[in-house]
């Protein structure tokens, strides 16, 4: 190993309980600190690089032989261990030894419509893209994070259980009433009319203000200032009420006040319910 | 572990201390996923703080989120930021869970008390065509949509039933009238080619419709 | 549908009106989980209110949290609050816990697919120069910020990998523009060796498993 440049204190790495002070500065790696080095690496182009950088070769003019000689080393040592990881070397290796020939090998004269191109141009882009990679992940990881550099508010709140009650809109009415009457259409016609409607709506109001079998005179059933046509609805509706046996208007002579009362309590009583 | 100055308390008077407290505290709150006790608070700061200053401080704070949506409350393990009721109706908007649906059968049987009011369950289950079960009234009784307003006299004196003022409350109705025509369905029904929907607006419709139907329905 | 009326935004002037929208944002934004949209904060209000409204309410908000712990920030999915780093400290003191710190292969990983994506994990094991395990990809995946959100057309139909809204959001992001650049990279090509290197743990090593294997390994 050649003698140290740097200063390191904390050990980089423990090889069989020594510390190794600093990564290897040649580009041999004792096989005894191997798997451990090379399990810092994220693999053989990661070592490459570091190799590269770490020695300031000009990745231009990388020394292929030695290179490949000491990937050969690699490979041989982790075949035992790590099979996957050393056929990843193996392939950088032949890639490398591959590029070396054929900077030995004598060039052909070469065609105008297809430059050779020189054969580690395609490698320097590979490193020169894995390192822009891992300074990306350098820059991601120092981007402030969610819960590591940056706390959400997350204030309380207490949720009432609301019964939820499900929406009717009288759209909903009207297609049910729709699908009742397709459903019916062959035995009989429902025919609600708005007219129909507003009569019915009085028959109720009537029927309410009957409540609890009280005596009503016809006239306070009436409001006068709601226009004829309530009047005339009104009306209608105590004609229907009465034809359906609903209510009793009764007149004791002529010209006499007119009282309406509702019919049930007089006759039953109510404990038939 | 490693304790770091705190720059923010290394501050030149008395004042300014305190409003910066008042930021940490206030802002440890807001993050916190539970609440905080007097004791976890204290652990904030560098220099202790005695628990009267912490209170005096949540205290300040209470009142510096008045009249806001959130309020700063005690509770049995220590303080909390928290959401006051009244403003949970807009946050549930935020995230709508599909609300329940009413059944067919509901929704037939309110549209024929709504149409045909007052009505018994026999009129019901004449126009459905299959028995009404006891349980569809009972429902909208108890949303307080339909009521008994009477008894029709009839042997079994059977209960009359119509919708109240609140059904019309609830769809934003003012009137019955207000109700979809259905004139349009029965022009359909006859095969008269028609365009749009029915509309809400009022028409005037011919009295001798009810008439017509009257005569029309079978004795 | 009928709307039914909100009793808090039926009010007399604009300006109560207004301070009244602000405080249901600024709640809304309190409670929620995650960011909200402009969408979603406009489901708060019964009357519609138009994006560049409510967009101005949001910066008054965000004025009005200046000089406090916590701001009002945008995100890719929408608008939250968060405690502002100079408090972090603070609350580290209240819980320590972090979420994991990934391996160098996870964040290689992860900034390929950042910064190149769509990719296959083919792409990504061509630029590594190693097998990329499931376990990269499934990590990042459970995390919910990567997903896959296709497949390229060709032999194996091999499935593409890009980075989630989520991840933008975790990373205080509004769109994958404000990624950190990449350009300095270039410039200072030179200036990378010691960023770069790898760091070295001290770690146990397994020396018996290895002597074991060569020894057990026939030669």
């Amino acid at each position: 190993m050649t003698a140290a440049t740097l200063a390191e204190v904390q050990p980089v790495a423990r090889v069989y309980g020594e510390p190794i002070l600093q990564m290897p500065q040649d580009l041999y790696i004792p096989p005894d600190a191997l798997e451990v080095i090379l399990d810092a690496f994220e693999g053989p182009l990661d070592l490459l690089l570091y190799l590269i950088r770490k020695h300031n070769l000009d990745i231009l003019d990388i020394p292929m032989a030695e290179l490949t000689r000491q990937y050969m080393v690699y490979v041989d040592l982790l075949r035992h261990t790590q099979l996957e990881l050393a056929a990843e070397y193996l392939v950088m290796a032949a890639m490398l030894t591959e590029i070396k020939s054929r900077m030995l090998l004598p060039r052909p004269p070469k065609p105008q419509d297809n430059p050779e191109e020189d054969p580690r141009a395609q490698l320097v882009r590979r490193l020169l893209e894995y390192e822009q990679m891992k300074y990306a992940a350098h820059k991601l990881e120092s981007q402030p994070q969610v819960g590591r550099d940056i706390t959400l508010v997350q204030v309380y709140l207490e949720r009432v259980a609301e019964v939820r009650m499900p929406q009717v809109s009288v759209l909903d009415l009207q297609s049910a009433w729709e699908s009742l009457v397709a459903r019916a259409k062959n035995t009989r016609h429902h025919r609600i009319t708005r007219h129909e409607l507003s009569v019915r709506e009085h028959m109720t109001q009537i029927l309410r203000a009957l409540a609890h079998g009280r005596f009503v005179e016809f006239i306070e059933l009436f409001n006068p200032s709601a226009g004829v046509p309530e009047l005339v609805v009104t009306f209608l509706a105590i004609l229907e009420l009465a034809k359906e046996r609903l209510i009793e208007v009764t007149q004791q002579e002529v010209y006499a006040p007119i009282y309406v009362k509702r019919l049930e309590s007089e006759d039953h009583g109510r404990e038939s319910e | 572990m490693p304790r770091f100055t705190s720059n923010a308390l290394r501050v030149k008077t008395m004042d300014e201390n305190l409003s910066e407290v008042k930021l940490i505290l206030e802002t440890a709150l807001l993050v916190s996923h539970e609440p905080l006790s007097l004791h976890q608070l204290g652990k904030l700061f560098e220099t202790e703080i005695d628990h009267d200053n912490l209170r005096k401080v949540l205290d300040e704070i209470k009142v510096d989120w008045l009249a806001r949506g959130v309020e700063l409350v005690q509770v049995a393990t220590g303080w909390r930021f928290q959401a006051r009721p009244e403003y949970q109706r807009y946050i549930d908007r935020l995230s709508p869970e599909k609300p329940p649906k009413y059944s067919r059968a509901v929704l037939e049987t309110l549209a024929i008390i709504s149409y045909r009011q007052p009505v018994t369950r026999g009129d019901i289950e004449d126009i459905r065509g299959v028995t009404v079960s006891p349980n569809i009234l009972k429902t909208l009784e108890g949303r307080g949509w339909i009521d008994v307003i009477g008894n029709r006299e009839v042997p079994g004196r059977p209960a009359l039933y119509a919708t109240t003022k609140q059904f019309l409350d609830d769809l934003n109705l003012r009137s019955l009238q207000e109700l979809p025509s259905l004139d349009q369905f029965i022009v359909n029904e006859q095969m008269l080619i028609t365009e749009a929907m029915p509309e809400f607006e009022a028409r005037p419709t011919p009295q001798s419709d009810m008439t017509e139907a009257d005569a029309g329905t079978p004795a």
